[in-house]
């Protein structure tokens, strides 16, 4: 069965292709099948696969494809590894990536056929590339995926390409995931001049005999990639902007699957990382710094999506906390419960969206709780998960990141746990001033607000259960001993110390507490005041810095992005005029010698009978001088 | 009287003609210089043969002689370009009348 | 010194001599004999192939006459290869562009005459052995000269181009005999044979040496090499067209193969005295030919400084003097005259001169244009011609002495100079269109002997050894 | 005997379509002679690799020490199959172009350039090369200047001389080489044995009378100003033969005649040449951002790509080596594939300003998606052809031991990386998406010849992206025997 893992991401591959090219042969109703049904028989593979892994030793299987690059002494096979830790992204990918297709069936109807396709052979694209990052045996595989995803985020942000604004965010986002990824890219070359190989078993193997200072600059690097595709700071910006793309994409590329890829690659080395605690460290203080950020961030935006951007990207900086605090698997356990809960928000507010006419600015709804019934609900289920309030699978997963960064440095918890309320705040700021209240907005829009169809409930049914109970797969040590099944699940590969630094129950208990309370104040707080009165005026004061994002953007404008311009207009007219210029004048010094030269052929018999003698008395002067 | 004379005469001769080359304008007067330098060199063809003469007439009794032979083609030619000169300059009289050489600037550059 | 040695004294293969004197004479008489333009072309063609068959026979060892000339003239492959590249190159002149002399004026006959009086001259040069009958060849070549320069009476240009020619030329002969007479007094043997001119004895004595540099300057006029050369210029403007053609070909390589024989067999031991001279004259000639010639307006004018550049480029065989030098010199006389001939050719069926009268030939004439492309592609030494390798050789030599890398870098670049006014050239015709000005229809014949032309310098420049063959068989003995 | 055939084809040929007098003729006619070459070259690749059937040596000049000598190792193999493949696919792309005047000459010159690149990429002779290094440089100096653009005389007069000056030096420093070798041979076999008979300092000036050539040919910066201006009025097609092939000379030129025959002179000048690369890539991509011609744009994206080569070539390490010599092939293609696209834009809507297009995608979404592959290639993406070579380039130089820069030069090259995204993406974006307006509103999409050139050419870049281990194991030998030869420690 592991030896068919090629399938996995072959199928959606295959879809690609069909759903491609014959694009303008296809009904929707066929795309549709095609496009989730590859999903759907990737999905079952991954599950069957994940049943023969699960078992207590299974080792991890390498399945070799084909020879990709062989160089010299270095070879790069087309390989694959199938291991806990893959088979569990498998799984999420598949499974949530099976429900968000599903999902767009019904979303995307309005579009035409071929554009219909078009939108699924992305899809189903996006999925491949994934598959095949997580999947990969060796650094350039995982790279290939890697860039591979941030292709198809380039494609479905600009899927609608007519909209020039779409393009520029389509275009951020690959650029700034191309600064990452020239980090990692050069990480590679570090590892290929090092250990003369790219596969994870062999450097993991060699690398305990490196120096420090080597290894720090791989592990630097690979987390530069890691911050650019997972929006971490400074290339966080790509994000928000990257909701521009249809919203099941926000849910499937840009909350749950994509952007948790540089969590799976440092997972994944996570060996590399045990080995050089100042990398740690710095990933724990950005993860720390940028979950901060962005959580301010999220509190004054009124675009629905932007919200959930913005907390996508505070949560990825919470699991980035895990790792660098060692609590790999609570940051791969973050990942996978975020991935259920951050997917129904966004298809929920995907919901509301499709409900409110494309209309994405909380001011304009409202109230739109007694319309939309099943979205109000799995919506509400959802934002208590991501608030962290138990027994809902966001208050596990957090905690258990928040525990361990308090065993590394109280202040570590400290800034998450502050973080953690401010969470609670903006997601019950978002629900309250959506569902709650009164309608804001015009009233043919009010007349026309509908349920929305099944294909688009069913998902967030499922995912809505899966966000209230995914959280018992971790329950800590201290409620329950040796209940963390997804612990004893990712041990072989993550090692048994994954769990970060162990804390005192008594004082666990405590710090759970704490956030707890904290959650319940920030939920509560926000959904007393906003469903009275939501705040539609523009934002005074340090409120208008943080809806304008630190103006962030602003400023990279300033030091980046303008003075490159200006450098590249200043060596236009340097190239033309300059370098140009010397070679022309090369050229304009002959002629013009040349019309001075002919001036001596003056036509005068005397002149010439002058220059001759004058030729031959410097000749006979050589003569003498070569002499002496 | 050693030969030196003879070669500083000649060359005197010689740098004389080519002066006045350099400085005449009329056309035949330039010629005559030309045949002034012409004949230095028949000088110095002289002198030197009678030179060699005495320095190799001991093996070689006709040492020396074919400068003098020289002489004469010298002269020859000297003579057939005097009457090809003369012919060009009268053409050339005959179309500007005039034998001053600075008038001839049509070719130039 | 040649391997013929002996019978080489006596022996002699002048049948080249004789014939282009018998046949000059012949040709004046045909004038008062016939007044048909058509006869006397004819006779003088005739004169042309038997001179070069006369040429030929002596190379294969047969003779008209046998005479003693007392090792005066001097008969080798290289001469004589010279010789007959000097005589095709008439032929094929006098076979495309005989018609234009007949409008250069009435006297046709004459100017036949003086051109094989010409090539008597040329005959001489090409092989004498002592200093005598290399002033006689050059005096023979020049005076006639001198006449067909200003055989265009009425033309003051002409006119004004023969007095100036006639002066210098007539000043640097006397510079040539001064020389002349200073190796005479220096040579040990009292003789004017070349091979006996160089004194083995270690000084170098200054009589020598200025004898030398007088010779190296009057033979640098005859071939106008800078700072020498302001009569080309004016005399290849002036002179009309068809005998500037002969002027820039014919006399100008064989001068020069007497050139490098004078240099190579009179003072090729002492070569290190001298070679700093030709080096200078010639980074001089190639700076000044090239540069001087970017700026023309006149293509026949430009074509008079390219002849000096190319001179240029054939000096720096003097400067190597080497066996690969003297076979480039044969291989560039010939690849730079067929070319010349060739554009001379076209040129005269040109009503203007200027670079305009070309624009948009190639609309007009397809195949003129083509050839004549060739041939500039051939002078500015592009490789699949014949040129390519005559520079190549030039450059070969030079660099397998190993010294004056410089001037060979200082070569090529003014060879990349040259390209920009050959150029000019093709660009006129073809990428610019004319103002319909239309030539006469060029004959059939003309058309055939100009593409025969092009065939064999592609041929030269595929397979160059086919001319060099025999040559090297025996260049390399030496 | 095949190298002999795929130079004479295209020779004998393009001599003959001199006189087909008839546009139509000519075209199909060229296309069947670039389609046999092609099937010969393709022949050539199933034959093992020591079959007397892939050299050809026969006397040419016995005095001068040359000989008519070609012959096919990885290197000629990869560079003849590139000009093999790209004449027909160019033939095809610009089917529909029609040429002023008399059109049959452009097929038969276009032809006569074949010729001469085959030549060039299979001398093994430095004689024979030089002659056909000036050979394709002949007819394409009269492809543009007949039928360019409307500066074009001037421009292809620049390129021509500038190439030329280049070529006489190469010249000159082929003739010292030669007159140092013992036997007098200009064959490859003495050549690469002078690399212990000329001393070192010879070595170090001699090197540059060969790499200007060279440079000038890639073109590396600050030798590169004749480029844009060339390919931005020349016709199409010359520009696709240009670009995609003629530039691989001067690269071709450094590792078979330079690198390996004076090793120590390449490694002394590494770092400089190195230095030059790089800014020349930044300089490039930050120029490329700013081009509003799509042609000058791709121009200079084209200096940042070559300048990564060269950059490999002076590495001197395996996979450098290997690299340069797939990504040469792989640039070939993926330009082509620009160059046909920008005609197609050009054909239809009569211009190359970026800034008058827009809202290509809706019109011509096939085209669209066939060029987002092309351009995606361009800026080496993961299973596309460019990632492989550019991948390899990268470690090459990264893990090169001839500089001790190394590090420096990947990172600061590797900027080249996100830049070449700027601008690749800024024009996909500015000519494909957003609106039509009155300039692209009529476009249709392509027709049938360019959908199969196309499709061929996004085939291979795929196939080569997913399995480029044909291509390598075809290059390893090689690269090996030059890397030895370029062991500077003598």
């Amino acid at each position: 069965m592991t030896q068919l893992v090629w399938l996995i991401p072959v199928l959606p591959l295959v879809g690609f292709l069909l759903t491609g090219l014959f694009r303008n042969y296809l009904s929707k109703t066929l795309t549709s099948v095609i496009g989730c049904g590859t999903i759907l028989v990737a999905f079952v593979l991954s599950v069957l696969i994940f049943g023969e892994v699960r078992q207590e030793g299974a080792q991890p299987v390498t399945v070799t494809l084909f020879d990709f690059i062989s160089v010299g002494k270095l070879s790069i096979p087309f390989a694959f590894l199938v291991d806990q830790l893959s088979v569990l992204f498998l799984l999420i990918i598949t499974g949530v990536g099976f429900l968000i297709h599903l999902y767009s069936t019904s979303y995307m109807h309005e579009e035409d056929g071929p554009q219909f396709a078009r939108y699924f052979a992305y899809l189903n694209l996006f999925v491949f590339s994934m598959l095949l990052l997580v999947l990969g045996s060796n650094f350039v595989i995982l790279f290939i995926g890697w860039e591979g995803v941030g292709l198809c985020s380039y494609l479905l942000i600009g899927y609608w390409f007519k909209n020039l604004d779409f393009g520029n965010a389509a275009k951020k986002a690959f650029i700034m995931n191309r600064i990452g990824d020239l980090g990692f890219l050069i990480a590679i070359f570090l590892m290929i001049n090092k250990f003369g190989s790219v596969d994870f078993s062999e450097v993991f193997s060699k690398a305990p005999g490196t120096t420090v200072g080597y290894l720090t600059a791989i592990t630097m690097l690979l987390f530069v990639g890691a911050t650019g595709k997972s929006a971490q700071i400074p290339l966080y910006t790509w994000l928000p902007d990257a909701m521009a793309g249809p919203t099941p994409v926000s849910a499937l590329i840009h909350a749950a699957t994509m952007v948790t890829a540089g969590i799976y690659m440092i997972a994944r080395s996570h060996v590399l990382y045990d080995l050089t605690p100042a990398t740690q460290t710095v990933v724990a203080v950005i993860g720390l710094a940028t979950a901060l950020l962005a959580a301010s961030i999220a509190l004054k935006q009124n675009d629905i999506k932007k919200v959930l951007a913005y907390s996508t990207v505070s949560q990825l900086g919470y699991m980035f906390l895990g790792l660098g605090v060692g609590a790999y698997t609570g940051a791969v356990f973050h990942v996978m419960t975020h991935a259920f809960f951050k997917a129904l928000l966004f298809l929920g507010a995907g919901s509301v969206i499709h409900a409110m006419g494309g209309e994405q600015d909380m001011r304009k709804m409202g109230g739109l709780g007694k319309k939309l019934k099943i979205t109000n609900i799995t919506f509400l289920l959802g934002c208590i998960a991501i608030a962290g309030i138990p027994p809902f699978s966001g208050f596990f997963s957090k905690d258990e990141i928040l525990s361990a960064a308090y065993g590394k440095s109280p202040v570590y918890y400290a800034v998450g746990v502050f973080t953690a309320l401010l969470t609670a705040f903006y997601m019950f700021r978002l629900y309250a001033s959506t569902f709650l209240g009164t309608f804001r907005g015009t009233h043919d829009q009010e007349h026309h607000l509908h349920e929305s169809p099944p294909a688009m409930t069913i998902p967030l049914i499922v995912l809505a259960i899966l966000a209230v109970f995914a959280g018992f797969l971790g329950i800590p040590e201290v409620v329950a001993p040796n209940a963390h099944i997804l612990g004893h699940y990712l041990a072989p590969v993550l090692g048994e110390g994954a769990s970060g630094p162990e804390v005192a129950h008594g004082t666990e208990w405590g710090l759970m507490g704490v956030s707890v309370v904290l959650a319940f104040i920030g939920s509560i707080w926000a959904w007393v005041r906003f469903s009275r009165k939501p705040e539609l005026g523009e934002p005074t004061g340090f409120g208008k810095v943080l809806a304008n994002k630190w103006y962030v953007d602003e400023f990279y404008n300033a030091i980046i992005v303008r003075p490159l311009d200006m450098l590249a207009q200043f060596l236009v007219f340097f190239d033309k005029n300059v370098i140009d210029g010397i070679v022309n004048g090369v050229g304009r010094l002959v002629q013009y010698g040349s019309r001075q030269l002919r001036l001596i052929q003056s036509g005068q018999v005397g002149g010439y009978v002058l220059l001759m003698v004058v030729g031959i008395i410097v000749l006979f002067l050589v003569e003498l001088f070569i002499k002496k | 009287m050693p030969i030196n004379y003879y070669i500083f005469l000649a060359v005197t001769l010689f740098c004389i003609g080519v002066a006045g080359v350099l400085t005449r304008r009329n056309a035949i007067i330039i010629f005559m210089c030309v045949e002034l330098m012409l004949n230095a060199v028949n000088l110095l063809l002289v002198a030197f043969s009678k030179m060699q003469f005495h320095a190799l007439g001991a093996t070689r009794p006709q040492a020396g002689i074919d400068a003098q032979i020289f002489v004469f083609f010298i002269m020859v030619v000297a003579a057939a370009e005097v009457s090809v000169g003369l012919a060009v300059i009268v053409m050339m009289y005959r179309n500007t009348h005039s034998i001053d050489v600075n008038f001839l600037n049509r070719l130039k550059h | 010194m040649p391997n013929q040695g002996d019978d080489a004294g006596n022996i002699i293969y002048m049948n080249a001599i004789l014939l282009s004197a018998i046949w000059g004479i012949i040709m004046m008489f045909s004038g008062i004999v016939t007044s048909s333009k058509t006869v006397i072309r004819n006779t003088a063609i005739i004169g042309l192939a038997l001179l070069l068959i006369g040429n030929y026979a002596d190379m294969m060892g047969y003779h008209l006459a046998k005479i003693e000339v007392h090792k005066m003239l001097y008969f080798d492959t290289f001469g004589l290869l010279g010789n007959s590249i000097a005589f095709a190159s008439t032929l094929l002149l006098v076979l495309l562009s005989g018609r234009d002399m007949e409008k250069v004026g009435p006297n046709l006959a004459e100017y036949f005459a003086l051109i094989f009086f010409v090539l008597c001259g040329v005959s001489l040069v090409t092989t004498f052995n002592s200093l005598l009958m290399l002033f006689l060849g050059i005096e023979i070549i020049s005076i006639p000269l001198y006449i067909l320069t200003g055989s265009d009476k009425k033309n003051l240009k002409s006119n004004e181009a023969a007095l100036k020619y006639f002066l210098l030329g007539s000043f640097s002969t006397g510079l040539m005999l001064l020389g002349i007479a200073f190796l005479y007094g220096a040579s040990p043997f009292g003789s004017f044979a070349v091979d006996e001119l160089w004194t083995p004895k270690p000084a170098v004595s200054p009589l020598l040496l200025s004898g030398i540099l007088l010779l190296l300057i009057s033979m640098s006029f005859k071939v106008s090499a800078a700072p020498f050369h302001f009569w080309t210029p004016d005399v290849y403007d002036g002179a009309p067209t068809v005998f500037t053609s002969f002027m820039a070909t014919i006399v100008k390589v064989s001068i020069f193969i007497g050139f490098i024989r004078l240099f190579d067999e009179g003072f090729g031991q002492g070569a290190a005295q001298w070679q700093i001279f030709v080096a200078i004259i010639t980074a001089a000639t190639l700076f000044i030919g090239n540069i001087t010639a970017v700026f023309q307006q006149s293509v026949k004018r430009m074509l008079a400084y390219s002849s000096i550049a190319q001179a240029g480029f054939m000096l720096l065989g003097l400067l190597s003097l080497t066996g690969i030098a003297k076979q480039g010199i044969i291989l560039y006389a010939a690849a730079y005259s067929l070319a010349t001939i060739g554009i001379f050719a076209i040129l005269l069926r040109m009503k203007d001169y200027t670079f305009e009268g070309f624009n948009g030939l190639a609309k007009r004439q397809p195949l003129l244009a083509a050839t004549c492309t060739i041939f500039l592609l051939s002078l500015a030494g592009i490789p699949l011609t014949g040129g390519f390798f005559a520079k190549y050789y030039m450059l070969m030599s030079v660099v397998s002495t190993g010294k004056y890398i410089w001037l060979v870098i200082f070569a090529v670049l003014c060879a990349a100079v040259s390209v920009y006014y050959y150029f000019r050239v093709i660009q006129a015709m073809y990428f610019k269109d004319g103002d319909g000005g239309t030539e006469a229809e060029p004959s059939a014949g003309f058309k055939g002997l100009l593409v025969l032309l092009a065939v064999l310098i592609v041929v030269l420049g595929v397979f160059p050894q086919a001319l060099l063959h025999q040559l090297t068989s025996m260049i390399y003995t030496w | 005997m095949i190298p002999v055939l795929l130079i004479l084809i295209p020779l004998v040929t393009g001599l003959a379509g001199f006189f087909l007098k008839n546009a139509g003729t000519a075209r199909g006619w060229s296309l069947l002679s670039s389609l046999v070459t092609l099937v010969i070259s393709l022949w050539g690749l199933t034959l093992a690799k020591d079959s007397p059937l892939l050299h050809a040596d026969v006397a040419w000049l016995p005095d001068l020490g040359s000989r008519f000598s070609v012959g096919m190792d990885g290197l000629s193999t990869i560079l003849s199959l590139l000009t093999a493949v790209s004449f027909p696919l160019i033939f095809v792309a610009t089917w529909r172009d029609s040429y002023r005047g008399k059109s049959w000459n452009f097929y038969a010159l276009m032809l006569l350039s074949q010729a001469g690149l085959m030549g060039v990429f299979l001398a093994t002779d430095a004689l024979l090369f030089y002659f056909f290094w000036e050979l394709a440089l002949i007819p394409v100096y009269f492809l543009c200047s007949q039928w360019g653009g409307e500066r074009r005389i001037a421009v292809t007069f620049k390129f021509f001389i500038y190439t030329f000056v280049g070529s006489l030096l190469m010249l000159v420093g082929l003739l010292l080489i030669y007159s140092k070798t013992p036997d007098h041979s200009f064959s490859m076999k003495s050549f690469y044995a002078m690399r212990s008979v000329i001393s070192s300092k010879d070595q170090v000036w001699l090197f540059w009378l060969l790499f200007t050539a060279f440079a000038i040919k890639m073109p590396i910066w600050p030798l590169h100003t004749w480029q844009p201006d060339t390919y931005e009025q020349s016709p199409n097609a010359t520009t696709m033969v240009l670009s995609a092939v003629m530039v691989k000379m001067g690269l071709f030129g450094v590792i078979r005649w330079l690198a390996p025959v004076l090793p120590v002179g390449t490694w002394a000048w590494g770092d400089t040449v190195s230095g030059a690369c790089i800014i020349g890539m930044i300089y490039a991509s930050l120029v490329a951002i700013k081009q509003d011609d799509l042609k000058r744009l791709i121009a200079y994206s084209s200096i940042a790509h070559v300048g990564l080569m060269c950059l490999a070539i002076f590495a001197t390490t395996e996979s450098g080596m290997q690299g340069v010599m797939i990504q040469m092939f792989n640039h070939g293609i993926n330009i082509l594939g620009m160059w046909i696209v920008v005609d197609l834009i050009e054909r239809q809507t009569g211009t190359r300003k970026i800034s008058q297009l827009g809202g290509l995608a809706q019109k011509a979404p096939v085209l669209a998606i066939l060029l987002v592959v092309v351009a995606l290639a361009n800026v080496a993406l993961p299973l596309t052809n460019a990632f492989i070579g550019e991948f390899l380039l990268f470690s090459g130089v990264f893990t090169s031991t001839a500089t001790q820069f190394s590090v420096v030069f990947t990172v600061v090259a590797g900027l080249s990386i996100i830049l070449s995204a700027v601008y690749t993406l800024n024009m996909i974006q500015r000519v494909f998406y957003g609106n039509t307006n009155t300039l692209t509103a009529q476009v249709t999409d392509i027709k049938f010849n360019e959908k199969v050139v196309l499709v061929a050419i996004v085939g291979l870049i795929l196939f080569v992206g997913v399995y480029p281990k044909p291509m390598l194991d075809l290059t390893k030998e090689t690269a090996e025997f030059i890397l030895s030869k370029m062991n500077y420690k003598l």
